[in-house]
């Protein structure tokens, strides 16, 4: 509780003019307010990315998801305490931060910053190494997760990302000395995370039962839409942290981005609605709702620099890419059980294309120029790092369980657990529910 | 004794039930089961890909009688349960040589 | 992330003397900040009516009402941007707006804040809407859905909305020129749902199983109580955002509208346990669970003008109401799944004679009058307006689905979907739990 | 919405500079936008005390759980608006406040601060009433429950409460004056809901089945893993609110409360993960999600006054604590189904303790001293006053329910209900989820 | 070889079970079922209206013996699933031609 | 007629039933059970305390055949379900009196 040094401002105290606080200061503190009422607004997205995928995924592995989920942010956590602030954000060799490693920097003046801007960067590492455990999910080793989690957090994630983000505190990065733009990260996280998740999906390849004998794609629907759909709606609302929590400064310019994501995402979940319709005549929840995630990726690289009306066209078009991206992912047969790769991936590099053709400062090549560079050149190191990464863990220690383990479910055999004792859980295919319509 | 089991189908069994009732048979056991016969399962949609479903859920009821109630008690639900389109379901009956209520102990007719 | 240009603002680099901010400024940066998180708070009642919804009706229509709530916030933010908040906000004719169509207003210094008010007035626009999904249940075509959802959201809410709120903005009305009382929308929003609701759930009619031959009601238990739980949990940490958010300006008269939100929500809560109790010698869960929404409905007009006493004795009131109102409706066999009529249309009334009743400006019988004008004003508009909408849909395209798709669940007939492949999902009427309890 | 009076804080209306609005109104201003999202955050917590417990325990008792969350909040806000508010924070006699009962203070300068400061604390009292309906769940009576909740909401919490915390209102602590530091409540809340939660487990006794003819431990897993999940994400959530929100003054010192909590709780997952590993050659899970919960409540304390490397060591020191504990209190034939005891209580202790030893401001013998004599006091006062009431209710009304009852479940018994009508939910011990691995 | 099908109720698993390893018995198959009988269902509260609910939660069980242990199984069954209330269930027995072990190919009362 | 009702393991479920499809068997009914017998179930582990599971989830297939495809059949399944592990299942033929198709009406084979 408030200790008595802080009773000047206490309200009702009749104190309050006693010391002398000037409107800068308050502002700053109004900063320190938004940026972490925004970062914890970025934690619940950890809620919401566990239940996208414990949804899309089958009971037998529910509480191994939970776990992974628990464990990236927490492992992240400390992983970018150590180690990641300073490579992401320390002052830069050129191509990494070399300093503010477990927190040295902070003293002074500069502490309090430090902490919050931690705070802040924390939440979004961890996002970029939760999107990949959607992309392996159902047939991941737990031990061989955890490695690369730490891995991600701590190296791989932050060494690309202080090339763009880099001079938000000590560092500097090549990237943004170009222009890059990339307000909130569609490629500094997402694509990141989309990319690793490619080549995690890659390297510990389908699930049992995803490709029949003769290569067909077989689905394997998740176990709860509910919660898929709870975890999505969390994700919207952690999302608006996301984007407009990071201009770190509580001023006027959150409102546009706040207006920006909310159309984005609603554009994106109408159009994929439509596009699954049109094409299968029905309409289809699942990609509906990775339709609004693909919105909601697609505006954050461009969420403050782009009209209303461009946010529309950007998370229209995400809407339609990330069914195509996941038919394909489908097809050259990468199991991605939850569209990470789509969403996160694919919509991120469209994300961050379209902050430059957007670009309310006016549509310039050379922009759009620095965001190909900029797609490309994170492409290359995180679907490359990814490779690496996952390749010398499989040979190491295994990336994949065994095909009993994988029958028998993650969750008794990682765990020793049940996630759901009281139901029984056998899946003899998908099922109708009753009252069929007679011999249709 | 005979045992008469039949798979119909879920939304039928209310009326099925009520039916039975009304011919005054007492008890019966009632499962979740799924069926696999002429009709096919249909097509769903899973994230953008269509898939086959081979299984269909029935019920299944079973119930012990009288020999001489078993044939009343048959047409009965056969005439309920229609509905004169694939994946009706059918009637089983076979043998019971004994019965046992557990409660009191009794057996055979009386024990129903 | 913080373009250079806001540096002034970053805290901990020593520059904030450089720039001078006055303090009407700052205070604008705070009504930014704080209109923005209400609106987000807002956001997440999507996701808590989506849980009651889903909990309270049947697993086979779950995915469905998921696909509904995603829907009508998506729709109703494309079509407020487009046509609503103009409708709503825009320069008045008297009777709606017509100016301030897809942000044409939005330039010059009035821009960011015409953005946040636009965030803050569409989560709102799509709370109406989200209320009649659950009163239509179960057995309304996806695609007459999707219909009246712009309708609702883009024209008839906002038009309402403009007598009573136009004046927030660029608009003017009628009724709050007369003074008529409604803070944060026990009539202009809820009610207006909930008479929509009444009108959709008469043109569609009572579910298949609802009354026997007999015509006596049959409950038709929801699927998950735990999910209906959470849902109610989260609407009611949203409604402090819709609550105190609608100060939208971030001062100290937010305190009593959380204190009286508090009250009025508990003591609806109590008192709809109580009275079932009493009534059934068992307290029900689900109208519990109601009777703290009516209770959060009722004090929504009134949670800045009356007292905390005052407060508890309106929840108090809403949790009976909404029991014998949920009974009256079941009875005239109007069929609506979640109770939303009675929560949101007989409580939004309630709540809204309440905020004049009580008053801490004193009673007065003039103030009274007006808020009686306002409750039939907006009865004879969203309940005249539903039912035209809905008989006509209904005639063009179709309210309901077929007898069979009803019994297949609409899961499967609209979306191909099943909420939960892993588990046996057949109702054979209400089932004990085990070791219930020998012969009883 | 926004009256007319207010319209000088409006942005964007060109108005701002006419009246005069000076930094220190503003720092008041941004105190109560803090304190009171603080408290709205910690509201949620609700929710996820719902999810943990309900995710703990049975399927045929989650209706009852839900309703135990849904009470407890609602009368403890009632209770502590009537009594509660004033034994704790009103003038105090020494022992208990006498005065500020039913807002009776509220007037004046102070009347806005007084509401958003009851906002807050009603939350926290909250928190230590559903503490302790996780530990005795499954077997209680909803009417002693009521009873109970009541009583620890509006008397035994606020009156300890008082010794610590009175000072930060209008009353003054004996405890407080002594150096005391709880920041946040891990003795405060936390132990004291813990030592309820004790004696409560220890009068109503184990369930039925926990312990076999040989006085064995037969463990009851959960129904619903996932849903425990989602209750831990939103508690961690909830906790920024709690710990941060602690300062009610929304200044850069909730930075650093922020880092210490993240740490604290990612430290506390990861040991507990761990050493159920090395225990047991697999992860638990719900040894987990307990692991996380004990750092929150370990770092609660010393929040804000140790460092973060401090609030590593505290959170891991509580992650291996919880797992001990929670099999100690097992074997002591303390049946708690959530672990309540040992993540609030133990957890709460070593808390208390930590934020002495780790005190920033240097290691003093008279602190920890200070902090011990605290801890035993705390527990005294909880663990008697919890045996004496539990006892007593017990004796004139029953703490538990039939034997019958308990076996049917509390959700028909007690509320006529059952949580999931569409699923068949029998427990025929747990089981295997399909392919499980042939032969081993 | 007859089989001995066993509806109870559900709570009494446990015991039934025990009983049944005590008698050397190695395998038993078991299945939730719902019953419709004499005991008749209670009335359940949802959102402030009551309802009837007709099926109640049973187990059933089967077990395939040789004939000679028929008997004595059943006693044993009846005994321990009683508690001499409405709902208690039954026991139904009825022939088995033919027992294979899919493991071993083996048949009869060497495939139990 | 008889009936030939098998108990396996869950994941042979796909393969036992296209090797049915394969010898033209056009309908059957699949439940969930849960076995106990030699195989002894496993220990699981709930917030730091394990615990024996001793039930195991199988499937029952239950399929009425005229008496001439019985032991064809039962061979098929027996060596498509097979793993020669503790626990494959087992397969229990008996007879069956009657059939009767609810949409038609036919009986006897003509109704399977
Ligand atoms: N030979 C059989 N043995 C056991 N059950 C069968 C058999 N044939 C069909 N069934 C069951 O009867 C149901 C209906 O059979 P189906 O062939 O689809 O339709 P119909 O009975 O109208 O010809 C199936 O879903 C299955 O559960
Ligand atoms: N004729 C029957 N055929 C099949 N199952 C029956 C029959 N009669 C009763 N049962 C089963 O036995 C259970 C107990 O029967 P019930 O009549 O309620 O009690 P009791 O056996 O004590 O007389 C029922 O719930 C039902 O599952
Ligand atoms: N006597 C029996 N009656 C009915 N079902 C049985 C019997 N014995 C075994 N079963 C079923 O067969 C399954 C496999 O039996 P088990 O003894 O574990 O292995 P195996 O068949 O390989 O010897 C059991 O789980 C149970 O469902």
């Amino acid at each position: 509780m408030a200790a008595a040094g802080l009773v000047l401002a206490l309200p009702g105290f009749g104190l309050a003019e006693e010391v002398a606080i000037n409107a800068a200061e308050v502002q700053e503190n109004l900063n320190f307010v938004w940026t972490l009422i925004a970062a914890f607004m970025v934690f619940i997205m950890q809620a919401g990315f566990s239940m996208v995928e414990a949804g899309f995924t089958r009971a037998k592995n529910a509480c191994n998801i939970l776990m992974k989920n628990m464990m990236d942010f927490s492992v992240g956590a400390l992983g970018f305490w150590a180690l990641g602030f300073g490579l992401m954000f320390g002052v830069s060799n050129g191509f990494f931060g070399t300093t503010d490693f477990f927190f040295s920097g902070a003293s002074g003046e500069g502490e309090a910053w430090n902490y919050a801007f931690w705070m802040f960067q924390t939440v979004f590492a961890a996002t970029a190494a939760t999107i990949i455990s959607g992309a392996v999910a159902e047939r991941t080793k737990f031990s061989a997760y955890l490695v690369y989690s730490v891995f991600v957090s701590a190296i791989v994630y932050p060494i690309s990302g202080s090339w763009a983000w880099g001079g938000l505190f000590n560092g500097s990065g090549w990237l943004e000395n170009l222009g890059f733009i990339d307000f909130a990260g569609s490629t500094v996280v997402h694509s990141v995370g989309g990319w690793l998740a490619l080549a995690g999906a890659i390297v510990v390849g389908p699930r049992l039962g995803k490709y029949d004998k003769g290569g067909k794609v077989k689905p394997i629907p998740g176990h709860s839409i509910p919660l898929a759909g709870l975890g999505v709606f969390l994700l919207w609302f952690g999302w608006y942290g996301f984007n407009a929590g990071s201009t770190t400064t509580g001023d006027t310019s959150i409102a546009l981005i706040a207006v920006t994501t909310t159309l984005a995402a609603a554009a994106g979940a109408i159009v994929a609605m439509g596009a699954t319709w049109f094409k299968y005549g029905k309409s289809d929840v699942g990609m509906t709702l990775n339709g609004a995630l693909a919105g909601l990726v697609g505006i954050t690289a461009g969420c403050e620099n782009v009209s209303p009306l461009s946010a529309v066209i950007i998370g229209a078009i995400a809407g339609v890419l990330v069914l195509y991206s996941v038919l394909f992912f489908d097809k050259i047969k990468v199991d991605d059980p939850v569209g990470a790769i789509s969403v996160h991936g694919v919509c991120g590099a469209w994300g961050t294309l379209a902050a430059g053709l957007f670009d309310t400062a006016g549509f310039s090549l050379q922009v759009v120029g620095v965001q190909l560079l900029g797609i490309v050149v994170y492409f290359a190191w995180a679907f490359g790092a990814g490779l690496i990464l996952f390749k010398l863990i499989d040979v190491l220690m295994g990336m994949r369980v065994s095909k009993e383990e994988e029958m028998a479910g993650l969750d008794f055999c990682e765990h020793g657990a049940s996630a759901y004792p009281d139901f029984q859980t056998v899946r003899l295919g998908t099922v109708f529910t009753p009252g069929e319509s007679a011999g249709k | 004794m005979k045992k008469v089991e039949c798979i119909i189908k879920p939304f039928k069994l209310e009326e099925v039930k009520e039916t039975l009732a009304n011919l005054g048979i007492s008890g019966m056991t009632v499962s979740e089961v799924r069926g696999f016969g002429r009709q096919k399962g249909h097509a769903e949609l899973y994230r953008g890909a269509e898939y086959q479903i081979d299984f269909i859920p029935k019920i299944k009821i079973e119930l012990v009688l009288p020999d001489e109630r078993v044939a009343e008690v048959v047409e009965a639900i056969r005439q309920e349960a229609a509905t004169g389109t694939i994946g009706d379901g059918k009637i089983f009956v076979h043998g019971v040589e004994q019965a046992v209520r557990i409660r009191t102990g009794e057996t055979g007719s009386e024990a129903l």
